[in-house]
């Protein structure tokens, strides 16, 4: 059971990740009107906005501790700051600066907080096999720590989600796989990419417990998270989960969405998982003025954390040069010999 | 079909000018049109037209049994590219960035290269495999390579680099009608995208006809003769433009853009260091085992007598930064190849 | 409905395949004996024989026409000889003659036989996706052709395989995949890498459907396999088969099998699909004289193609630099340039 | 725990000679043995000891939580690798043939190698991918490959190559102990199989203790005056046989083995090839855009007035032939690099 605590904190988590979201887009929109130039502004790059993604990042992660792992695809934010990762450093990261989370070499594609466990990857499903491994290295370590990998709908067809099914499954590893079902990849609905309606139908070839979400209804995910998560920390192995969740914008910024019906636009932003989580909450006696409270600060934080990242200061150029090893070898020989680095 | 034709149509078509994407299009739908065994499968290329425009408006021409989405399982659509292929169509797959190789590469080497030797030359693999390449946009590690020399490490594959949309749809033709599978490598940057603004080079004349470009044969953008700068793709323009700076100090750079790693035009570039004696290699690859390396080599191996001194620049082994000022700093620029010049120069 | 003439036909091909492997075990370890050099001998290199693999080869390959495309894995004889593919040259090829099929250039991994339609791939699942792509093109071709990938179930979990199923099923194509369940791979037993004992269960999350054939008879794989090759021919879409078969020798030549036990190396050899299959044509009134006809038959086509082959010619060193290509650039440089052709 | 101890414990240890495999799997036992966290995965490494018997033994030892046979699922293991190191632990991960790197090749490149650059050095990934590499036994294109140019090109991993028992120990207790991924190629003629004799060179004495031997520092196992030889694996053994053949022509060849792709140690070579002016590089890998090319490229950049002649031998850029005549075209022989060397001299 998902008490009323943790229903205000996943409203709280929902409520950040929207509006950091929205903030983003007016950062993101500097120097880029009228004429949109992926490469100008203070954020470039791609930038993928999960608005409507809100209830699956928190439903899953109320269950999860700092020590427990998450993998994020290249649609991150709300799982991240649903994980707890350090916000203000997450969005010095987007904004490219030297305090980042990965001081500036990764953005927003590659968030990596090892504080509480969180990775990303771009390449569809890649973020599954390190799931799979962080889990494995529990069971190793005899921690009950679990591991948890999100990917799109998009993604239940790329090899390295497929395969880490049956690792998971063959050593009964504690890892929960959530697909975040928001009916498109890009441009491509799901049922041109495959039959199978309800992804977690991809379970039963491994023998696996598979349970899909039929709606964004937050309350309704964390309690199938709940049970997957427990099931796993308690060393009854993996679970699939799909959640049906909505893609409110385009698949990344830019995007004007032409392949896509006008209904379809409509549809996605009319259900809104947060409000229906207000009404939750309402429902079991939170306030409104409780409910503003939460929403205040949430977008405080936001605030907050915009206004620090973009006063840190950028990278020198020298720092593209270090971190490719930890442990970097003694000789200069290895980037590029005498000619090493380049300009 | 007209072969080289440039001369011939360039009166009638010089006010023709397009962008390297539509250069591209148009090829395809060109040998679409005028082959039913050609088809082309990719993530998005279908009602979005490819992320980076590479399949505008082939959709409506051509349906979608001839234009085909396809799921987000690479080895499954590249290894069907091969084996259609192999059942004597000449499909095009795409591969939406290059950087997502690692997860079909089997696919792409051992069996779309490696077949036709394996199969003693009994089986061909007509394919074209399309994929964007190239950073300057702040995309970070994991879109922003280009991998030239991986690719063109690998024996079996025919590998393409074109600068400029003449280029881009004369090789096109080319790749296409070649019985052998191409990697055909368009640089983000020169597409002409409304989002992603090009240089001025790439956007070129180009005629209506069509007409192939063959491999292996560089192009001296520019004739020079005190500095040989071999490149291609996007530093073709940097190069072009760092030449005309260098201009006026005096210094007459001769720039060669390859069009093609496989086959490498040896000779071009032997010729060219044969003269100036000086030879810089500018890539957006990584720097060690890879494009510069090659070409320095071969130039010693040719030339070494007349050679007086060689430099390169590229990514400098590290993976590509998110961050403006650290891509800026990995990625070689027009200064820094203008520097180089110089430097060799004195 | 499989009639006594298919049923003489398959027991040929497998006899064929039995005797062709046993006599390739004798030249294979000619010049490796005493002491066991894989390089040394008239054929070098690995060499994986199917025998306990007939009936499956057998059993698919009955419903196949020349224009109908199969591939197989690296342990391919009996799926090559059950399709037709040129005994002599297949034989010349493995001896690394000039005329062997690939020219010497393939070897026992790689036989290509475009003449039937017939390639193989080393490297675990990979020929799925070819299979694919010929389904794909039979269909946009518009003929009736169908494509057929075998794998072995050590292939089951590898990406390349899972996706295939899910691209086959989302444009219906005529495909069928033939799981040979010989119950190990290499020196790994089943159920130490997978969960699901019957790998046609993988369908079930790509609503495809999925049929185990629960032993080595040949007469039910061929029932078994008609079913589905009808299915693809009629447009109605791929089915995955497993096969119950056995690993009667070493994965490769040179395995000592330390990790196998006794009994099941036993068992293996105990079921012999050959002698079931001549039991089930004596049954439909097929003498044994004739299959002592059949059996001489297949002996001797063995023995002409095994005496052929070591007649051929060794190719020419100097034929390595051919066929990188089909259409070779007109410049030198492709190979090495000025030193190309290092040797 | 001793580095390049070799003096130390020379004298107790000379007597105990060792294959490659043993030296191998000995630094892996105690490595085991002396770090919980240490464990590793792989097909058929448990029972069956690693098909090139680079786990022999280890089963037995350490049991099947530590020595784990995995499914034929190269992405998701060796991802799992990247997940568990990443967590803290230090796995070695075995692709079993190095040619099938392309079935997984986004978890190497885009994950295990990337992910301590682009999380800014926050994250390590310290663990060691051991791959078997190498032809000469008529294994054909898919199964023959060194790719050492492929996995060196790719920066953020170390890459070993071993060619002796002594070096494979000291190389393998410092892969394990670096906090950086380490791709260790072991080329399977060198392990002292049964079942394929490798030359007499790979077998050595090797002290029991740990040692460790740091990346970086090529090994030049022949001084001379006037060619330099560079190469790396089988070819160092192929090298040192042929420069035994050129003394009796009163030719004396410096034999370097690079021991180390990444860290590359350019100073030997630039060293060497100032003193004797002529270089030959020796490569089982595909000829252009890989190893070859580098290494005469750093030559060029470095000591380019001192270099009167360079040339090479390696994969003439096609896929590795089955049949016999036809392989040893192709990999470089011993009469190869001794033809080559004269040339060079003349
Ligand atoms: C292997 C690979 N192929 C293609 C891509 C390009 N790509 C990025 S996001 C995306 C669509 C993903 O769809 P989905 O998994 O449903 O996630 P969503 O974007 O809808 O959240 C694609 C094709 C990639 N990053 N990696
Ligand atoms: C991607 C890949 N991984 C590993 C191998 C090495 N390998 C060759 S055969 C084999 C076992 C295959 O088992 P199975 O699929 O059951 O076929 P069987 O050999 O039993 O017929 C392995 C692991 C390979 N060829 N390709
Ligand atoms: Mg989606
Ligand atoms: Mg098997």
């Amino acid at each position: 059971m998902v008490g009323v605590n943790k229903l205000k904190t996943m409203y709280e988590q929902m409520v950040t990740a929207r509006h950091y979201e929205e903030r983003l887009v007016d950062e993101y929109l500097v120097g880029k009107e009228p004429a949109f130039d992926i490469s100008a502004g203070p954020i470039p790059g791609e930038l993928h906005l999960a608005a409507g993604h809100e209830a699956s990042g928190a439903g899953v992660c109320i269950h999860l501790r700092n020590d427990d792992t998450v993998t994020g695809p290249h649609r991150p934010h709300h799982i991240a700051i649903a994980k707890g990762v350090d916000l203000k450093r997450m969005t010095a990261e987007i904004f490219g600066r030297e305090t980042g989370l990965c001081r500036g070499k990764g953005g927003h594609m590659h968030l990596f907080d090892p504080d509480v466990n969180f990775a990303c990857s771009g390449i569809i499903a890649q973020g599954c096999p390190p799931a799979v491994g962080a889990a494995l290295a529990a069971k190793k370590r005899n921690t009950d720590a679990v591991a948890v990998a999100f990917l799109g709908e998009g993604a239940i067809d790329q090899g390295g989600f497929l395969e880490s099914l049956n690792l998971a499954a063959v050593h009964d590893l504690p890892v929960v796989f959530v697909i975040e079902d928001n009916d498109w990849a890009i441009s491509m609905p799901k049922d041109r990419v495959t039959d199978v309606a309800d992804g977690s139908k991809r379970a039963w070839g491994f023998d696996l417990p598979g349970v899909r979400v039929d709606s964004d209804d937050a309350l309704a995910v964390a309690e199938v998270a709940g049970e997957a998560v427990m099931r796993a920390r308690d060393g009854n192995g993996p679970t699939l989960i799909e959640v049906q969740v909505h893609r409110r914008m385009g698949h990344f910024m830019g995007d004007a969405e032409a392949y896509r019906p006008e209904a379809d636009i409509e549809r996605a932003k009319q259900r809104d998982s947060i409000d229906r989580l207000a009404d939750d909450l309402r429902s079991h006696g939170v306030t409104d003025d409780d409910i503003d409270e939460i929403r205040e600060r949430a977008h405080e934080r936001v605030e907050d954390a915009i206004t620090w990242a973009k006063k840190q200061p950028e990278p020198d150029p020298e720092e593209a040069y270090e971190n490719v090893f930890t442990n970097p070898p003694a000789t200069a020989a290895t980037d590029g010999g005498e000619n090493g680095g380049a300009n | 079909m007209a072969t080289e034709s440039r001369d011939v149509t360039e009166a009638a078509e010089t006010e023709r000018e397009l962008t390297m994407s539509r250069a591209m299009v148009e090829a395809i739908a060109w040998e679409m049109r005028n082959d039913e065994d050609v088809f082309i499968m990719g993530e998005d290329i279908a009602d979005y037209g490819g992320i980076f425009s590479s399949t505008t408006g082939l959709l409506d021409e051509f349906g979608r049994d001839r234009v085909m989405d396809v799921p987000i399982s690479e080895t499954a659509y590249l290894g069907a590219a091969v084996g259609a292929a192999q059942a004597g169509m000449r499909p095009i797959a795409e591969l939406m960035f290059v950087d997502f190789f690692g997860v079909a590469m089997d696919q792409i080497y051992n069996n779309m290269a490696k077949n036709t030797y394996m199969s003693g030359g009994t089986m061909s693999v007509p394919m074209v495999l399309t994929t964007a390449v190239g950073g300057t946009y702040n995309d970070a590690g994991q879109h922003s390579q280009t991998l030239y020399g991986t690719f063109a490490h690998l024996p079996g594959m025919k590998v393409v680099v074109p600068s400029t949309a003449y280029d881009a749809k004369g090789l096109m033709h080319s790749a296409i009608r070649d019985d052998d599978p191409v990697v055909y490598m368009f640089h983000k940057r020169l597409m002409g995208l409304g989002w992603m603004p090009s240089p001025s080079g790439p956007k070129t004349a180009v005629p209506k006809d069509d007409y192939t470009i063959p491999f292996g044969e560089a192009d001296v953008k520019r004739v020079g003769d005190d500095v040989t700068v071999v490149t291609l793709g996007l530093h073709v323009h940097r190069a072009m433009e760092a030449a005309s700076q260098l201009e006026d100090d005096g210094i007459d750079a001769e720039v060669i853009d390859l069009r093609t790693l496989v086959p490498l035009d040896t000779d071009t570039i032997l010729d060219s260091v044969r003269k100036t004696g000086t030879l810089l290699v500018v890539d957006e690859d990584y720097q060690s085992f890879g494009v510069t390396g090659e070409i320095i080599a071969r130039a010693a191996e040719g030339a070494l007598d007349d050679l007086s001194a060689v430099e390169r620049l590229a990514i400098p082994d590290v993976p590509i930064p998110y961050a403006r000022p650290l891509e800026d700093e990995v990625i070689p620029g027009t200064d820094d190849i203008a520097a180089a010049v110089r430097d060799l120069h004195e």
